[in-house]
């Protein structure tokens, strides 16, 4: 049940298996009200995601992308957020130079019984992304393809 | 902007020139192979030059025209005894390879010179109308290029055929070197690096920054020139552009892969590029590949206060962490 | 053959415009700083006075083609078992392409005696090949890398051409060297230009002219057998070398290819590719065993294979066309004309092979 | 007319799928339909193109007989993506097939003369179609010897049919591996020396060899050491192949095309082409 009118958007999750993806569980079996744009792939680690990881969602059609691991300190590989953390926060400010708003990609934390959290988290990011609306897409193998819609839509 | 130059005239060029053929003169008895630059098709072009006997030291040519990063070189002669002349930039390449345990130290032999500058060829061709296919005569000094093509003479100043990242430079000295001929110009890497281009590009409107993207990508050939020539793309003939899996890329000619890629090649480079500029350079259709790695450079500035390829010692950022963060501000939900 | 055509240069843009009323037009334009051939806009302006970054390669041999496109269902009659519909995409349509080069359409001539040789007639290449016709521009004074009478070739060379336009003060003539040419030059813009002849015999003449005497390759094809097990003379000749692609895709003649398959969900497609011989992916074998290990090995296939394995086979007609830009585009400068020299001169060291 | 798409495959169905060892499987095939079967001819040592639609397609032998009209039979070693997709079918998927490709054995010119077969591992493989055609035009051969070793009894191939060659009377079998194993009832001993000790005559002799490079440079010394003339040693290659029409350019050795002018070569027709295997 979207909790936001007007027509889903594609939003990707990378959640860790330790924390984020528990507190995500937590929030389903607490039956707290979530948006239903999300997509969530489980990973290892917030250390596991490639921030290459976000662009390919994003080149290849999803409207913002989320990270969500344990919280600094409480990583069950001990320092794998830390260098997530970094990583990400270089990614999050490069996305610009390409053409995507940085704020289409955000990382956070969220441990496994914060259920409320989690919701806080997907609900404010879901407003986020519906706010900037759909990311620019690439719809062909030429740039034409994309370009003559681009400038018909200007 | 704009890098005060030593107002030294040809003649300390060619006594550098000297000075540095006589190192490597020295040097080349121990040594397999010295890198260094030769004339090559055309006067407006120099090529790598491997020399290996003494008489190929004569062949040595320093100039404007030596553009070509010789440290790209330098892994896969890895176990050979190598001299390498480098420009200060091409030194940082080294800094990165040693830093990275790409190269051993005591296998490299570094003859570094008062770099003034290399040109930027495309900049010559536009002030040749387009066409410098039929060079007939060159001719450089500190101030000017004298060209002529098609019977007609050209008095170009050198400061305008300058390569971008020469204009800006703050290495013109070699960082690392085992002889240095000439006289130092002073490096100074305390200086800020230049990244107005990159801010001014940002502040267009997202869908005409996608749009750029698009258009410039298009005509990629996928030649992978501008990852061959990085002397920082070590994975050489096992990168992820053509591994079948994990599947990054497909191998059909469309743009959003051959974007792909070069976010890919700016994130391998994420703290380890020297911005030697060789990607864009070699770039076969001149599409400006430089600039994801220069906003990728400014934000590892502006996020760890990082420079890669001055210190072999250091340890890249993204290798490293810090329990508080002091430039990462974390959104609140 | 119908007559010789002329026609002004203040009518180019018009005739290029009704050429593509009836067919997909390619036409040399600026990209960045790049000439490359683009789908002709009457909006934008056309690059042709000199020889375009890349050629015109890729309308008769694409960057990637669809060979086949393939899905997946599910056996309704029986629900375990997956089924597969394969089905070939052949290329429609007609091409016109205008501003190439004499070399770079002398590079089909090399691609047709092996795409379309009799028992392995390659269908693709034989469907673009007959619906592109080109209107080749003649040179009319070749560049420092021009190599194109070293290999029996010449700047006005209409081989593998439909219609070969000299340029000739306000305008062009236009000599049409097949059917396709002729039918191409039926035009209203088009005036009779008989009384031009002798005047494009002296542009073809003078641009030859600008070319210095060309060496004998008449020896290379044994020479560079010669040299072969010479690894020495080959790690030399690479060393510069990046094992980068930007000679073999600039390359009017180099027609190697990979296939690969793509899939999204239940369909993909085959792709056929542009593939590299300096790179070491193209021979490596699965069990990790590569016969061309080393950018050695690698630039000895691409200019053995050009000056002397294809001439073996193919009646000593040599697998270049001389446009140089191999030479002209390489990141490092490596000149296949030195190369190619180099091994010809070889003498042997006395003893060893 | 109009020209045939070469790089379009024939729907197959698997019918048989055997475990041959730990990575080698073979595929019994059938083309869908069922003219393209009955019109469908090949010669021993001709190779095709296996598809698995997504992955890509890989080189294999045909190693059936000519002999057989029901089915084609290709033995896959698992050793990259496409191999790899292939040993996760069963009976029932669906392959492209493109078949047959290249030259083969030069099997009538061998009328009349004794034939060694030599083959190391899955090297066996391109042997078995030539061999069960020979035996199945036995009158028309001489004496007929096998020699085929793999690294232990568990890296054999084709163990099903092994002990009905050793029991034939017109076949003579050696069967050997590298290493000492325990229960093993044959020779013990590397390929080459093997070879040696069988010691076949030269004499109106050929010898058909394939395996690894390493077996393959050897077993030649020791077939040089018996006398035979390279006129008299017949292999054949392995290159990665695309097009298997001779076009795509990546197995070539000189001007000579795998795909084409192979993969059967003499001894002698290699020592002509350049050093590039």
């Amino acid at each position: 049940m979207p909790v936001l009118t007007g027509k889903e958007l594609r939003i990707v999750g990378f959640l860790c298996n330790w924390c984020s993806y528990g507190g995500a569980d937590t929030a389903g079996i607490g039956r707290f009200n979530q948006p239903t744009d999300l997509r969530i792939i489980k990973v290892p680690c917030s250390g596991r995601i490639d921030p290459l990881f976000v662009v390919k969602a994003l080149m290849n059609g999803a409207d913002g992308v989320l990270v969500s691991g344990c919280h600094p300190r409480d990583c069950h590989y001990a320092e794998g957020n830390f260098y997530a953390r970094r990583r990400l926060e270089i990614m999050h400010n490069f996305l610009p130079i390409i053409g995507y708003e940085p704020e289409r990609f955000e990382y956070t934390w969220v441990s496994a019984s914060e259920g409320q959290r989690w919701q806080q988290v997907v609900t404010s990011f879901t407003e986020q992304i519906h706010k900037l609306g759909p990311a620019p897409k690439i719809l062909g193998p030429e740039a034409s393809d994309t370009l003559s819609l681009m400038q018909a839509a200007l | 902007m704009g890098n005060p130059r030593s107002e030294s005239n040809k003649g300390d060029q060619v006594k550098f020139q000297e000075e540095l053929k006589d190192n490597i003169r020295k040097a080349l008895p121990e040594l397999d192979v010295v890198i260094g630059w030769c004339g090559s098709f055309d006067p407006l072009h120099a090529t790598p030059h491997f020399m290996r006997r003494e008489e190929d030291i004569d062949k040595l040519e320093i100039s404007p025209l030596s553009v070509h990063n010789l440290a790209t070189y330098l892994p896969g002669l890895r176990g050979k005894k190598v001299g390498i002349v480098v420009k200060g930039c091409d030194s940082r390449s080294v800094v990165e390879l040693l830093q990275e345990n790409l190269i051993n130290r005591e296998d490299i032999t570094i003859f570094g010179f008062p770099c003034t500058g290399v040109v930027d060829q495309s900049k010559i061709k536009k002030a040749l109308g387009g066409h410098t296919g039929n060079i007939e005569f060159c001719d450089m000094s500190e101030s000017v290029i004298v060209i002529k093509s098609e019977d007609k003479a050209y008095t170009l100043p050198m400061a305008e055929m300058l390569a971008d990242k020469c204009s800006s430079c703050r290495y013109p000295d070699a960082v690392i070197s085992d002889y240095f001929a000439g006289e130092k110009i002073g490096n100074k890497g305390e200086e800020d690096a230049d990244y107005a281009a990159v801010e001014t590009f940002e502040n267009l409107s997202v869908p005409e920054r996608f749009g750029y993207w698009l258009k410039e990508f298009d005509r990629c050939i996928r030649c992978y020139a501008c990852r061959n020539a990085c002397p920082l793309c070590v994975c050489r003939d096992h990168c992820a552009a053509e591994s079948r899996d994990p599947h990054w890329l497909s191998q059909e000619n469309n743009v959003r892969d051959k974007l792909m890629f070069q976010v890919i090649h700016a994130y391998h480079l994420a703290g380890r590029c020297t911005e030697c500029g060789e990607c864009q350079r070699a770039c076969p259709v001149d599409i400006p590949v430089l600039m994801f790695k220069q906003k990728m450079n400014k934000e590892i500035r502006d996020t760890f206060q990082y420079e890669a390829g001055v210190d072999p010692e250091a340890t890249p950022p993204l290798l490293s962490f810090k329990m508080k963060e002091e430039n990462i501000t974390e959104k609140v939900w | 053959m119908d007559p010789v055509k002329y026609l002004k240069s203040a009518d180019l843009m018009s005739w290029l415009e009704e050429l593509a009323r009836e067919n997909k037009v390619f036409a040399p334009r600026y990209e960045g700083d790049a000439v490359i051939f683009a789908p002709f806009d009457p909006k934008q302006e056309i690059s042709i006075k000199h020889a375009a970054t890349m050629p015109p390669k890729k309308t008769v041999f694409p960057q990637s083609e669809k060979l086949v496109d393939f899905t997946y269902s599910k056996d309704p009659e029986n629900l375990s078992r997956i089924l597969i519909e394969a089905k070939e995409i052949l290329p429609k349509g007609t091409t016109v392409v205008f501003g190439s080069r004499p070399c770079d359409v002398r590079g089909f001539t090399m691609f047709d005696r092996v795409y379309l040789a009799e028992k392995t007639t390659d269908v693709y290449y034989k469907a673009r090949r007959e619906n592109t016709s080109f209107i080749t521009l003649a040179c009319e004074k070749p560049e420092t890398t021009c190599f194109c009478h070293w290999v029996d070739s010449s700047p006005s060379d209409a081989s593998g051409s439909d219609v070969l336009a000299t340029p000739i003060e306000d305008g062009y003539v236009l000599e049409p060297f097949s059917e396709k040419g002729q039918k191409l030059l039926t035009s209203s813009l088009l005036e009779n230009g008989e009384r031009w002849i002798l005047e494009v015999k002296d542009v073809h003449e003078n641009a030859a002219g600008f070319l210095a005497n060309a060496p004998d390759l008449s020896q290379a094809p044994q020479k560079l057998l010669d040299v072969f097990d010479n690894m020495e003379f080959w790690e030399n000749a690479a060393a510069k070398c990046l094992s980068c692609g930007a000679c073999t895709y600039l390359c009017p003649s180099c027609y190697c290819f990979n296939i690969t398959d793509e899939t999204t969900g239940m369909k993909g497609t085959r792709f056929r590719s542009w593939d590299n011989c300096m790179s070491a992916q193209f021979t490596m074998e699965a069990s990790g065993h590569n016969p061309r290990p080393t950018k050695a090995h690698r630039l000895k296939n691409r200019v053995g294979h050009k000056f002397s394995y294809y001439p073996a086979i193919h009646d000593g007609v040599i697998s270049c066309c001389g446009c140089g830009r191999c030479i002209k585009s390489c990141p490092v400068g490596i000149d296949i004309r030195e190369i190619v020299q180099e091994a010809i001169n070889h003498e042997p060291a006395i003893g060893k092979e | 007319m109009k020209d045939k798409n070469h790089y379009l495959p024939e729907m197959a169905t698997i019918n048989e799928v055997i475990q041959e060892t730990h990575n080698i499987m073979t595929f019994r095939v059938t083309f869908n339909d069922p003219q393209v079967m009955e019109n469908f001819t090949f010669q021993p040592g001709q190779v095709g193109q296996l598809s698995s639609f997504g992955t890509g397609e890989a080189t294999f032998v045909i190693n059936s007989p000519p002999t057989r009209k029901d089915y084609l039979q290709f033995s896959v070693m698992r050793t990259g993506e496409v191999t790899s997709k292939l040993h996760s079918l069963s009976e029932g998927d669906q392959i492209g097939v493109r078949a047959p490709l290249g030259n083969f054995f030069p099997y009538e010119d061998m009328k009349g003369k004794d034939i060694v077969f030599i083959g190391g591992g899955i090297g066996m493989a391109p042997l078995r179609p030539l061999m069960l055609y020979m035996l199945d035009n036995r009158k028309d051969y001489g004496k007929i010897t096998l020699l085929y070793g793999a690294r232990s009894p568990v890296d054999m191939a084709f163990n099903y049919e092994l002990q009905s060659w050793l029991e034939r009377e017109d076949l003579e079998t050696h069967l050997t591996i590298d290493a000492k194993y325990e229960g093993w009832q044959h020779t013990v001993g590397l390929i080459p020396n093997v070879l040696l000790d069988i010691a076949p005559s030269s004499e109106n002799c050929v010898a058909v060899t394939c395996g690894p490079p390493i077996m393959i440079k050897f077993t030649l010394q020791a077939l040089e050491k018996l006398g035979f003339k390279d006129e008299q040693i017949v292999t054949t290659l392995e290159k990665r192949m695309k097009c298997g029409v001779g076009i795509c350019g990546r197995c070539n050795i000189g001007s000579s095309y795998v795909c084409m002018d192979g993969p059967v070569f003499t001894a002698a027709q290699l020592k002509e082409l350049p050093n590039e295997l």
